[in-house]
């Protein structure tokens, strides 16, 4: 195979979550791409939903907005932003949603509100979007999100949307529908929760990264599982695929837009 | 009623009125934000599920008070500054906030679009933000007993949405991603449509998106009226001006030199495109 | 999944179910009607706006305990007979009501689709439908304290809808009049589409109406499906055969040697219209 | 003018409360006949609404059913009928909602459930479809009904649908936004409410009706206005273009079906 960057590592690993026809919540960025890598891979029959209404998207390139052009262009349809929530999230018709952060704690709850007090923030981040809801009603949640200290944290400055709130059941007697964070998918591998306590344990690491790593990349003390797996190198063929799609996508986003006059 | 673009801004949008400019990332209507900029309106209730640049313009140029909203970011970019400016620094001016999730607010235009008083849905579980939402609350089911959150209808003063075209009788045809410009569109008190271009009769459109023209109360023909958000059928969506807008609300000094150079320097969207085209060339 | 009418039937209803075929006037989807009569089934909950001859036909043929409704009458031309028998002559058994207005029930089916326990409506005020049906409740909005009507809400065990084609992948599309029949299928454990052609790919559809295919559990190819109701783009509506219906069913008889002839009597849906094609000529 | 019969006549009156871009709740028969007419006279620009979704239709014959293919054709748009009750008639976008119905009471409130006992009733009628939120929500209601004693009565079997419920300004204290009954149109004339008791009184006639005719008709003791109208006897080209739409109609509806083999 061909040297590829962590950003491509994630984004393959995140694509062989991905199997048959899942229905995928799709956001911006990482999620897009190991989404539609999945689709162009080994799951053509995936079904990708973005919030902006477009239901079944076969996109020959990545959108940098959720509600693109060509979202709603190659969808199987496209409807009202609140059925996508009511009558689709809502009502348990999403198999996998994708979520980041800027924070995480140990139990895959996650910050993207503000860093420091809500009403005088040191950082004012985006806010929830679709995360909340994605959170609670998706059958599994993903998890894309590169590790450091200031991000995988010990205490999260907000809770935006829920993972396994204080773990050891807490979020099921909390009577949330989904199933939560079924992977985190970081720079170095991959963290999944304990089956008894829902705390997020190292189980998986890319092949060139350390244990060490890892702990140096967490802000709290990392647990690790009896057996880890080495995530296996990206195959040439998803490494060619992925850097063809990104290059279609760098293409159409470079080529210049008339201005409407 | 078809009315041009700054006679429907003067007559419809009052300072302190609640204002939706809807549009989930297509058909944003960046023309009619931009003439609410040059009219100087202020102390606005701006509405929005993303804010998206729009806003981050009006807000920074001081038009709002409040900010009802469930994600404010760059699409794919990052940060809007000039939001976070009002938020951490209260640069212009402070910014009250009235946050939501998505799902939330969806629920709320379609309450708003119901004339209900609250909508309804199984969400805001496991999330710090209704401790710092009194908005957000709670309400048992009548049969089950459970209990679901609720959220208080939305219904603008003025609601904004941009559209393909509309027929010389007020009904306006919208085509491609929607996200809840629709719901916002019927939640309005007033309603005002920015449109590609007006034509004599639309064709019957069976299922297709129309707004009946006696929920409209003005129609605006403004060609280009969603750049740099685009129109579906007609114009792309601007990527490279949305990464370029990172750069230029970064500082305030230069936000509010562009500002001054291409909205309160120019009459119109046509001329704010106009000097757009020539900076390009 | 693809698959025939009667195998659809046998599958996915069963003694007991509750059922809804939705289809307001179009679409309304007879040939799944006449299968669950030849197929004997009991003890069903009906669930449609306007149970129309489809519902008359299951309920004097036995096949229904209970019935969800809002308006029940032959449109045009006059009453059900069979359900008035029903529910004034106990013939030929007793059917539990569950009465509901238009926007009640529309509220009830959006309320199941979303996978709300409820849903809320301004309405059922002055009127004594309350009174007599305890599924139709009050709630209070948690911010202005007004009192709203609430409804259940409802999710059919199967909801079978009739629609103009599928593609191969089990995607559905629909044009014309939709009634509440895409709320019903979007609120049903199992949905069941007969359509009137399969073709290998649906063009992308944009805002058109789709039931993508992981929310259908089952297509049907049946043409003429709808008959005698119609299917927009494909045939109309025999009217004449609505007028006709109300001296068929006036009384118990006719309608017995009716329903022997041309449902029990016959095999599927086509030798159904062949009959019926016979008779006319 | 040409001799015309009472349901022509009623319709004719109907036609003519009818004015300017008013949006009209439309049920089949006599109502939908009405607002086809009146968009074919004086009114073209009348926008006509039916509950199965069609918004703006311009039918060129009358449907039978409400639900009727020509009603798609020749709408605006056609949205789901859950829309139609919520985002319009519970949104107060209708002007005029038209009713009939069994029974009237004589403050105007409607029956159309059942003849006896709910549980046990003497004739089961086909029930409320949309006449209580039509009844509550429309800005006026246009009742047209053919009157007999069994119809006008003294008590209502079953209330369906609130008119002015008990009067003197109860249905405004019950919270209903919209103006109730503005008027009932029957074959002898037109009744309209009393300004403060609320109380259907006759206020108009047909010129071939009279008073006596009115009050034989009416199962309580009718209240007669002190001065009574004469609604203008219909006009020929009223009644040529009724004449013309109910021909289309009935050559339409007369048009064998191919059976779809």
């Amino acid at each position: 195979m061909s040297a590829c960057s962590r950003d491509e590592w994630m984004t393959v690993a995140a694509a062989r979550q991905l199997q048959g026809r899942s229905v995928c919540f799709v956001g911006i960025g990482l999620p897009s791409a190991a989404c539609n890598l999945a689709r162009l891979t080994h799951a053509p029959q995936l079904v990708l939903i973005y919030e902006s209404g477009a239901i079944g998207t076969r996109s020959d390139v990545l959108p940098l907005s959720i509600g693109d052009g060509e979202l709603a262009e190659t969808a199987a349809c496209v409807v009202p932003l609140p059925e996508i929530f009511s009558y689709y999230l809502q009502a348990g018709r999403i198999d996998i949603g994708f979520l980041g952060a800027a924070q995480i704690d140990r139990h895959g709850n996650l910050n993207s509100t503000v860093i420091g007090p809500y009403a005088t923030p040191t950082t004012r981040l985006p806010g929830a979007g679709g995360a909340p809801e994605i959170a609670l009603h998706a059958r599994q949640v993903l998890v894309m999100l590169r590790a450091s200290p200031r991000s995988f944290v010990e205490r999260l400055d907000f809770r935006t949307s829920a993972g396994y709130l204080d773990g050891h059941g807490a979020r099921a007697r909390s009577g949330a529908p989904g199933g939560g964070p079924r992977a985190v998918i970081t720079d170095f591998g991959m963290l999944t929760p304990h089956p008894l306590s829902e705390e997020l344990q190292l189980t998986a690491l890319f092949a060139d990264a350390t244990v060490d790593e890892a702990r140096a990349a967490v802000g709290w003390p990392l647990a690790v599982a009896e057996r880890i797996d080495t995530i296996a190198t990206p195959s040439t063929h998803e490494l060619d695929t992925l850097h063809a799609l990104n290059a279609r996508t760098r293409e159409a986003h470079a080529r210049p837009v008339r201005i409407p006059l | 009623m078809i009315l041009p673009l700054s006679d429907a801004i003067e007559r419809f949008v009052s300072d302190g009125a609640s204002v939706a400019l809807e549009g989930f990332t297509h058909l944003i209507p960046f023309a009619a934000g931009h003439e609410i900029i040059r009219q100087r309106r202020r102390e606005l209730h701006l509405i929005r599920m993303t804010p998206d640049l729009i806003y981050d313009q009006m807000i920074g140029m001081g038009c709002a008070r409040k900010l009802t909203f469930s994600w404010g970011g760059n699409p794919g970019v990052g940060s809007l500054h000039r939001l976070r400016d009002a938020i951490e620094q209260q640069w212009p001016r402070p910014l009250e906030l009235d946050e939501h999730s998505h799902a939330g607010m969806a629920a709320a235009f379609c309450a708003g679009a119901a004339r209900l008083p609250f909508g309804t849905l199984r969400g805001y579980l496991g999330t710090d933000l209704p401790a710092h939402n009194p908005n957000i609350r709670r309400v048992a089911c009548p049969f089950t007993g459970e209990m679901l959150a609720a959220v208080p209808a939305l219904n603008p003063d003025v609601t904004i949405v941009h559209a393909q075209r509309a027929d010389q009788a007020g009904n306006v045809a919208i085509e491609g991603i929607l996200g809840a410009a629709r719901e916002a569109a019927l939640a309005a008190k007033t309603l005002i449509v920015t449109v590609e271009e007006i034509v004599d009769e639309l064709p019957p459109a069976m299922n297709a998106i129309v707004l009946p023209h006696w929920i409209v109360s003005a129609v605006v023909p403004c060609r280009g009226g969603a750049y740099p958000s685009y129109a579906q059928g007609c114009y792309a969506r601007d990527n490279a001006f949305y990464r370029r807008w990172d750069a230029i609300a970064r500082e305030r000094a230069s936000f509010l030199a562009w500002m001054d150079e291409h909205v309160l320097g120019t009459h119109d969207h046509h001329a704010f495109l106009a000097g757009l085209q020539q900076a390009d060339a």
